[in-house]
């Protein structure tokens, strides 16, 4: 099923001969940076021998030894503050938590440190390190196993943040979040580590501040990111049959948000609206919907709509499927606007 | 040395737990159950904390501790309803007097400790037992609730289950120091580092450690060690960080066997006894796969039922639109 | 400069004989809430014989004993999850993270356990734990010492997110927080601590679920809350100079928010803007602009504006004053709209 | 024992040092600064810290070390930029090699252990040192950060002033642990207990465990047993938590003094040295009220400048409306 409709998803991006999933664009990026930059670590729970618990850092210890890739000890802090002194030290250190809920031990060094270095030491102190954390639900995980807490990065300034929704993305993202001298929240869609597309190594899908327009049409921009790209297109296949004309908007980068792209997608079709995962409240979409709304507002016929998680913690596997946004969902609520 | 009456039945409990143990596995290699870690091997740990528990006492136990909770009165179908995905925890912690099963780990220590501060505010003989693995003791947390407890004085026993690894990452990685019960010296509390494939040390110690924490004499660290003799989890590949050698040498050790051949040659475990221990774990097994075969009735609008105990109207609108959507939907199925 | 303009604030709240400045009004509402019931405890950083770093809990240790009020070690996931556990067998505490940065320790404990909690155990573990947090600016700390981070809190389901004004709420916001059996973040504005006014014992200002209009007008709907509801009443008395009348309303409560009495406001103005002192990308401000368009757009003459910090670490203290919203900037923020 | 030429040394540092400190006090009490946390009887620690680094070895200070600071080379001026609000961070922590002081408690340890892995990767005989304060040690990042040192064995000096307070919080409400040191034990690493006030013993002792990690040894945990004798900071009152017996008990072993006195029996320090170190901490302190004056031309538009490598469209909007704000602000002043 995952498969099956990714043809969608990737209808857009550049073709290339190898087919890997997004997993392995991530595994390959890594790689490709290790062998570039000696300076680029990858260390957490599990990266090493057993490759992470989704397999991104497969191979990499074995290849560039346990020197350049290793097991830390089990605490969170310790893994984004020991990065930041090494950070500040030379290196590029790229370091996972393992799941999206185990990054809140870590919250005070990234909100207080990781985001605040640079700012506080007026450059001197550059952080250019890489919290790569697996997010969102969609594949029956136990409680705290599903979150989705991209809100709580992108409110934090001094990060940047940034979630592929493909394996060129992955790939490319990955490599420019390494390089980028910011520290970067990359967060891996979690629903989508198995969906495979070709991966063009040699052209970047696109710089890594910049949203893209992954489906034209006339009538509605759709915002989505992460594992609710595929949502969105899944909507928009659907309301062809119904004669309605969706744009999708792939947003990639979340902080910062690319106002270009999506004002004038939002100024030709007039309608948007915005889908996550993340409970509604206070979610990401609240600030799409705020600031298109401030940029765009009299070329709105109706209000930016969110297509969101309830206001309630993410459920327990058996009932997820009641909290995700599908594409009938999306046009459910595209039908509330007075047209 | 425990005396021979209690010894059995911590045997009967092992039996039991790991016919459940294996069985629990078994279906969910069928795919029957989202997750489960097992505790294979370690019910010498598990068995002896749920034993020595008091009625009254609490234990907080981890992910790992399916088998302490079955041990401690937890029926089958409570414990299989949050490994299958029904709802997040499937008892009743007050009726249990368990925590529900704590994932964010090390979490769940300060929990016992805070739970243990207010029966002693309340001059009630109650103790907290939490159980950690040796990876969360690498966890910030861990450490704060070793400290509070230390200073409170609460009567709180940790019980450190080192099976040697954190998922993938041996202990090597995890702690440089001689043992985990060492960690008891920095916070001034006893600490007592035990064979965790040795029931009746297992028992003797932490019934000794809750006693004394009952009778006001503070926290105490228990470190037992011992193996993970399964996969962390049935997604997991052990082939990816150790060798059946090592496997095979904890076989050898196996804490059934070893208090079973000494039960055996006290004459106190009989060949009858021993069928009988083994019937009634073969109907557990029964009885746990019939409880995978009624699958509950699953309300989605309880999804909004249970976050606040003061209502919201913005959450009873989510509530009506997620009805009314349900409705519709089951009207297109039916149409 | 605090004090001259409280009548602005507090001149709609009921009149009673003592004055009070906020930070009394809140150790009064500790010591009744103490008295009346036995579970009720008080512990944290500092709070037993220095009574607070505040002063909040001035003389409370020495009335009530240190086995209710007393200083715990310093860990802030501690206090935290030390609370839980009480709250899980039979005591209401009600603790304090010193300083709002310094809650960041904890995130872990208060998202993954307090917020979840009663949802994991279907209501049969209730945790009446409230999180005491002296939040925000205008008092001149050190980094670390400012910080607004309500929307990490907001966007959290499970929590209930309050912050009082003026002393009468903070008097009566705390008693209700502390009977409430739902957990309650309560953010107390640094800066009001020292504002006084006449506290009535009596009677509560509202339910703790309330949004207050505390000042009416009929072109513009400003919506405040903690720290910058002084803001917007100054805002409101300068644009009465030029004619334009502004009704201010005192959120007080973050979550849940209260749509009626706000869409009620915005739908007779038909503009309005929301102050925060918090980076405007992904704050409060942004939930409160998006649901608020969603829900009153058809009513809308321009689109609701957000009066925020700027995107930046909160600044050194002598920087302070260029990143918090001011009346000023309120006011010329409203003449971007066209009229 | 460290010889005479050293102590002579660590003797001058230590009474510039507390001049430095008296005079800011003094400052911070006329309202000229935000705030000040004092190293006022803790100059026996810092002092030693800060001389017995190497130039390349890196420190990890807290809002508490000020004087270390001094002591290692950063400016009055520079120190003084972050205590009056003039900015975060006042000085260049490359040219320094001293990280910006760390306010989130126990957070700077890890960033000193990661700062020594890298290090310790390119073999580079680099240490670092991470000041903690006896509070901080019961957050769980100290934990961590320990934990980290000895298990991936970095060269990294934890010392821990154990000043008999937090705040107001005195040591026995922190720990139940008979010394801090003792939590060395814990993790597998050295732990050494120290008269925090003894400069000679605090040096000897900090220089070895650095010459030891900078030759692969690994970390060690030093406590350093000490007191604060001014107010936490300017905001604290003491006289809610602690008596002046105390702090007269303490003044009795003030650091300075006694290390004083013994050069002076040495024959070491002559009256006219001891004139001379005088007046240099005399010019130190006018040099301080100085520094004060001149306040510094500050760009509300830099809050800007430094947040991200990477420019921003939208942070460059925000930044343009504060300027022009502030153009329309002069203008109205002007007018
Ligand atoms: C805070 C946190 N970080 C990471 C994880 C992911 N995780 C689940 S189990 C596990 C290993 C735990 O090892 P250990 O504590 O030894 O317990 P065991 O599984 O061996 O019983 C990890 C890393 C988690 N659950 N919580
Ligand atoms: C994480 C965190 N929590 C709370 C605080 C507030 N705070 C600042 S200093 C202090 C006491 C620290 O005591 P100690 O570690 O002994 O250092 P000292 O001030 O005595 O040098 C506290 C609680 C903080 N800065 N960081
Ligand atoms: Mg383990
Ligand atoms: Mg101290």
């Amino acid at each position: 099923m995952t498969i099956a409709h990714d043809t969608n998803v990737t209808a857009v991006l550049a073709q290339a001969p190898a087919s890997v999933t997004l997993a392995g664009a991530l595994n390959s990026a890594l790689a490709d940076a290790m062998a570039e930059d000696d300076s680029v670590v990858v260390f957490g729970e599990d990266v090493g021998p057993l490759g992470g618990v989704f397999r991104v850092t497969d191979g990499l210890s074995a290849r560039f030894g346990d020197d350049r890739v290793w097991d830390s000890p089990l605490a969170e802090a310790g893994i984004v503050g020991t990065a930041i002194g090494m950070a500040m030290n030379g290196m590029r250190p790229v370091i996972e938590m393992q799941f999206d809920a185990f990054s809140y031990p870590a919250f005070q060094q990234i909100t207080s440190h990781l985001a605040k270095m640079r700012n506080r030491t007026k450059g001197t102190l550059e952080l250019p390190v890489v919290v790569r954390i697996p997010y969102a639900g969609g594949i029956g995980g136990v409680e705290h196993h599903s979150d989705s807490s991209e809100a709580y990065w992108t409110h934090t300034p001094g990060l940047t943040v940034v979630t592929p929704s493909n394996p060129s993305d992955a790939y490319w993202m990955l490599r420019q979040a390494i390089s980028s001298n910011d520290p970067v929240i990359f967060l891996e869609p979690k629903s989508r580590y198995w969906m495979k597309d070709a991966v063009d190594h040699a052209t970047p899908t696109a710089p890594l501040d910049a949203a893209r327009v992954i489906r034209t049409g006339t009538d509605v921009t759709l915002l989505a990111y992460g594992p609710t790209v595929k949502t969105a297109m899944d909507a928009a296949e659907l309301a062809e049959l119904e004669d309605l004309s969706i744009e999708v908007i792939d947003l990639r980068t979340l902080s910062p948000f690319d106002d270009e792209t999506v004002g004038a997608s939002v100024r030709k079709t007039s309608r948007a609206a915005v889908i996550h995962e993340a409970a509604q409240f206070g979610g990401y979409g609240a600030e799409v919907a705020a600031r298109v709304t401030e940029r765009n507002f009299f070329h709105l016929a109706a209000p930016i709509l969110r297509i969101a998680g309830f206001d309630v913690p993410f459920p327990s596997p058996k009932l997820e499927e009641y909290f995700l946004p599908t594409a009938e969902r999306v046009l459910a609520a595209l039908d509330t606007w007075q047209w | 040395m425990p005396e021979a009456g209690i010894l059995l039945d911590l045997y009967r409990r092992m039996v039991l737990a790991r016919r459940f143990d294996v069985q629990v596995t078994a279906l969910t290699r069928q795919g029957r159950l989202a997750t489960y870690p097992s505790g294979l091997g370690q019910e010498a740990c598990e068995i002896a904390a749920a034993a020595a528990l008091a009625d009254d006492d609490w234990l907080f136990p981890t992910y790992r501790d399916s088998i302490a909770l079955l041990a401690r009165g937890v029926t089958v179908v409570e414990i299989l309803s949050f490994f299958r995905g029904d709802w997040h925890s499937g008892f009743n912690p007050k009726q249990r007097r368990i925590a529900p099963q704590s994932t964010p780990l090390a979490t769940q220590a300060l929990h016992a400790v805070g739970f243990a501060t207010a029966s002693k505010m309340r001059h009630e003989p109650v103790a907290t037992l939490a159980f950690l693995g040796d990876g969360a003791t690498s966890e910030g947390e861990a450490h704060e609730a070793f400290n509070f407890a230390a200073v409170w004085q609460t009567p709180t026993v940790f019980v450190v289950q080192n099976n040697g690894y954190a998922i993938s990452v041996p202990f090597s990685k995890q702690s440089h120091a001689r043992t985990l019960a060492d960690k008891a010296i920095g916070y001034g509390m006893p600490g007592h580092f035990v064979d965790g494939n040795d029931v009746a040390a297992m028992y003797a110690v932490i019934t000794d450690a809750l006693d004394r924490a009952r009778n006001g004499g503070g926290p105490a660290l228990i470190e037992g060690l011992t193996y993970r003799m399964e996969a962390h989890t049935n997604s997991d590949d052990p082939s990816r960080y150790r060798d059946d050698d090592e496997v095979e040498r904890w076989r050898s050790l196996d804490p059934i066997a070893r208090i079973e051949s000494y039960l055996i040659r006290e004459g106190v475990l009989t060949e009858g006894l021993r069928a009988e221990i083994a019937d009634a774990a073969e109907q557990l097994a029964a009885e746990t796969r019939d409880a995978m075969n009624e699958s509950p009735h699953l309300n989605p609008l309880e999804l909004f039922d249970h976050v606040y105990a003061t209502p919201r109207t913005a959450l009873a609108e989510q509530r009506d639109y997620l009805a009314t959507e349900l409705e519709s939907s089951e009207a297109r199925h039916l149409s």
